[in-house]
């Protein structure tokens, strides 16, 4: 995928440097995962980097579950809306997608 | 400290009702203006102000160990309250689990 | 009584591996139920299954092996913790099939709901280490 | 409340937070190095300031281990072996281990 050449990624498929990341990169990460990124996949990920950006911390599944049921309401933080969206896990694919660390709990 | 945290917000994802509570120099923690880069370190203070989120707003400074600091609420990352050493005693008392760092 | 245990510093460097495994017995002959120790902080490396003491020490590791077969006490690490400090080197728990290669026998990995189960289920929370 | 520390009054607070803390009905149990705070000596006075109506214990094993005998400990100093530990997590709530 030519968007994502000279694009250092770690073992994972996440980046390994933020300030590599762009909205083409994360349509082309998630692409090469076999997802088009739609509007309510960007909220999650806008989200998933603006709690980033406050706290510098990586919330486990349970946390960003609360973490969204408390920023963006109840219907976005049930497990059935987050996984229609990213079906291979949630927690995991909206942090690669926002050029994140891939968070501990998901190794 | 991080791995302390994590406890905490764990907790107030399992539904339980959380009592922050910061003595001696523990204190500290709470210090405004960290600037943990400068020693490469994650600056994991920031994790306070997401405690709100998180639904833990019971947090509370004791007022002897302020003092003996010499430092003032407004020095502080977040909004907390100030109790007394015989105040806070008296709500540990009441605690199901009590942890320390 | 349900009493459950969290052991936050490694063994040999600090005796709090001691003195939870002294606890557990007393705990266990006067009828008391362990229902869990979480292992966190450093205290995971009280699971390092290659762990090799000198042969007249106690060997602490061995200890808890022995403790869960006997009595079945449940034996929990915390995933975490476990791989900030590189307890789970990726490559060799791959090869080596999965992350439970890396313990010893008796522990197993887990987040820390288990220590949040723990801690409401339990009567009593005794926490060993710093 | 029971107070379980672990470290000497020289390396940590711990125990002077409690002493200040402790009030009638709680328990301090010294394990590992805090039981050297057991010592009664003419410098360590911080036990001596301690509430009469708190009780102060120190690990039985975790005295002999470092060759402190009973005589040399505060005559308020109550000895206890592993058993009674566990009796008294199982008499006070919560416990509290202090660092």
């Amino acid at each position: 995928m030519a968007a994502l050449s000279g694009i250092e990624r770690n073992e994972y498929g996440f980046l390994k440097k933020r300030s590599q990341w762009s909205e083409a990169i994360a349509e082309a990460l998630a692409l090469s995962d076999g997802l088009v990124l739609t509007a309510a996949h960007w909220e999650i990920i806008c989200f998933m980097q603006g709690y980033y950006d406050d706290y510098k911390h990586q919330p486990n599944a349970r946390l960003f579950a609360k973490a969204i049921k408390n920023t963006l309401g109840e219907e976005k933080a049930s497990s059935i809306y987050l996984y229609t969206l990213f079906p291979d896990g949630p927690l995991k694919y909206a942090n690669k997608y926002a050029g994140l660390p891939i968070p501990p709990s998901c190794i | 400290m991080q791995e302390f945290l994590d406890i905490v917000l764990m907790a107030s994802a399992f539904d339980q009702r959380v009592v922050l509570v910061f003595e001696g120099d523990g204190i500290y923690a709470l210090m405004k203006d960290q600037q943990a880069e400068v020693l490469d370190l994650k600056d994991n203070s920031l994790i306070f102000n997401a405690l709100s989120i998180y639904d833990i707003n019971d947090i509370s400074v004791e007022k002897e160990s302020m003092q003996a600091r010499s430092i003032s609420v407004d020095q502080l990352l977040i909004p907390v309250i100030t109790s007394s050493r015989h105040e806070l005693k008296q709500r540990l008392q009441l605690a199901d689990q009590v942890f320390s760092l | 009584m349900k009493i459950s245990l969290q052991i936050n510093a490694s063994p040999y460097q600090h005796q709090a591996a001691d003195s939870a495994w002294h606890f557990i017995q007393a705990a266990i002959l006067s009828g008391h139920d362990i229902c869990r120790v979480f292992f966190y902080h450093d205290g995971v490396f009280n699971a390092l299954r290659d762990s090799r003491p000198p042969g007249d020490e106690r060997d602490v590791v061995k200890r808890w092996s022995e403790l869960h077969a006997k009595h079945g006490v449940d034996l929990v690490v915390c995933v975490s913790s476990a791989q900030r400090r590189g307890l789970l080197e990726q490559t060799v728990a791959k090869k080596l099939g999965g992350y439970q290669s890396a313990l010893a026998d008796g522990f197993r990995i887990a987040g820390l709901g288990l220590l949040m189960e723990a801690l409401i289920d339990a009567d009593r929370h005794i926490t060993f280490g710093d | 409340m029971l107070y379980i520390i672990n470290k000497n009054p020289s390396q940590s607070l711990a125990l002077k937070n409690c002493v200040d803390q402790a009030i009638a009905g709680d328990a301090i149990l010294l394990i590992e190095n805090a039981v050297y705070a057991a010592i009664n000596t003419a410098q360590s006075t911080l036990l001596q300031s301690l509430d009469d109506q708190v009780s102060v214990y120190a690990l039985t094993p975790d005295l002999q281990a470092r060759g402190i005998g009973l005589n040399q400990c505060y005559a308020r100093i109550e000895p206890v072996d592993y058993a009674g530990f566990v009796m008294l997590v199982t008499e006070h709530q919560p416990v509290r281990s202090c660092f």
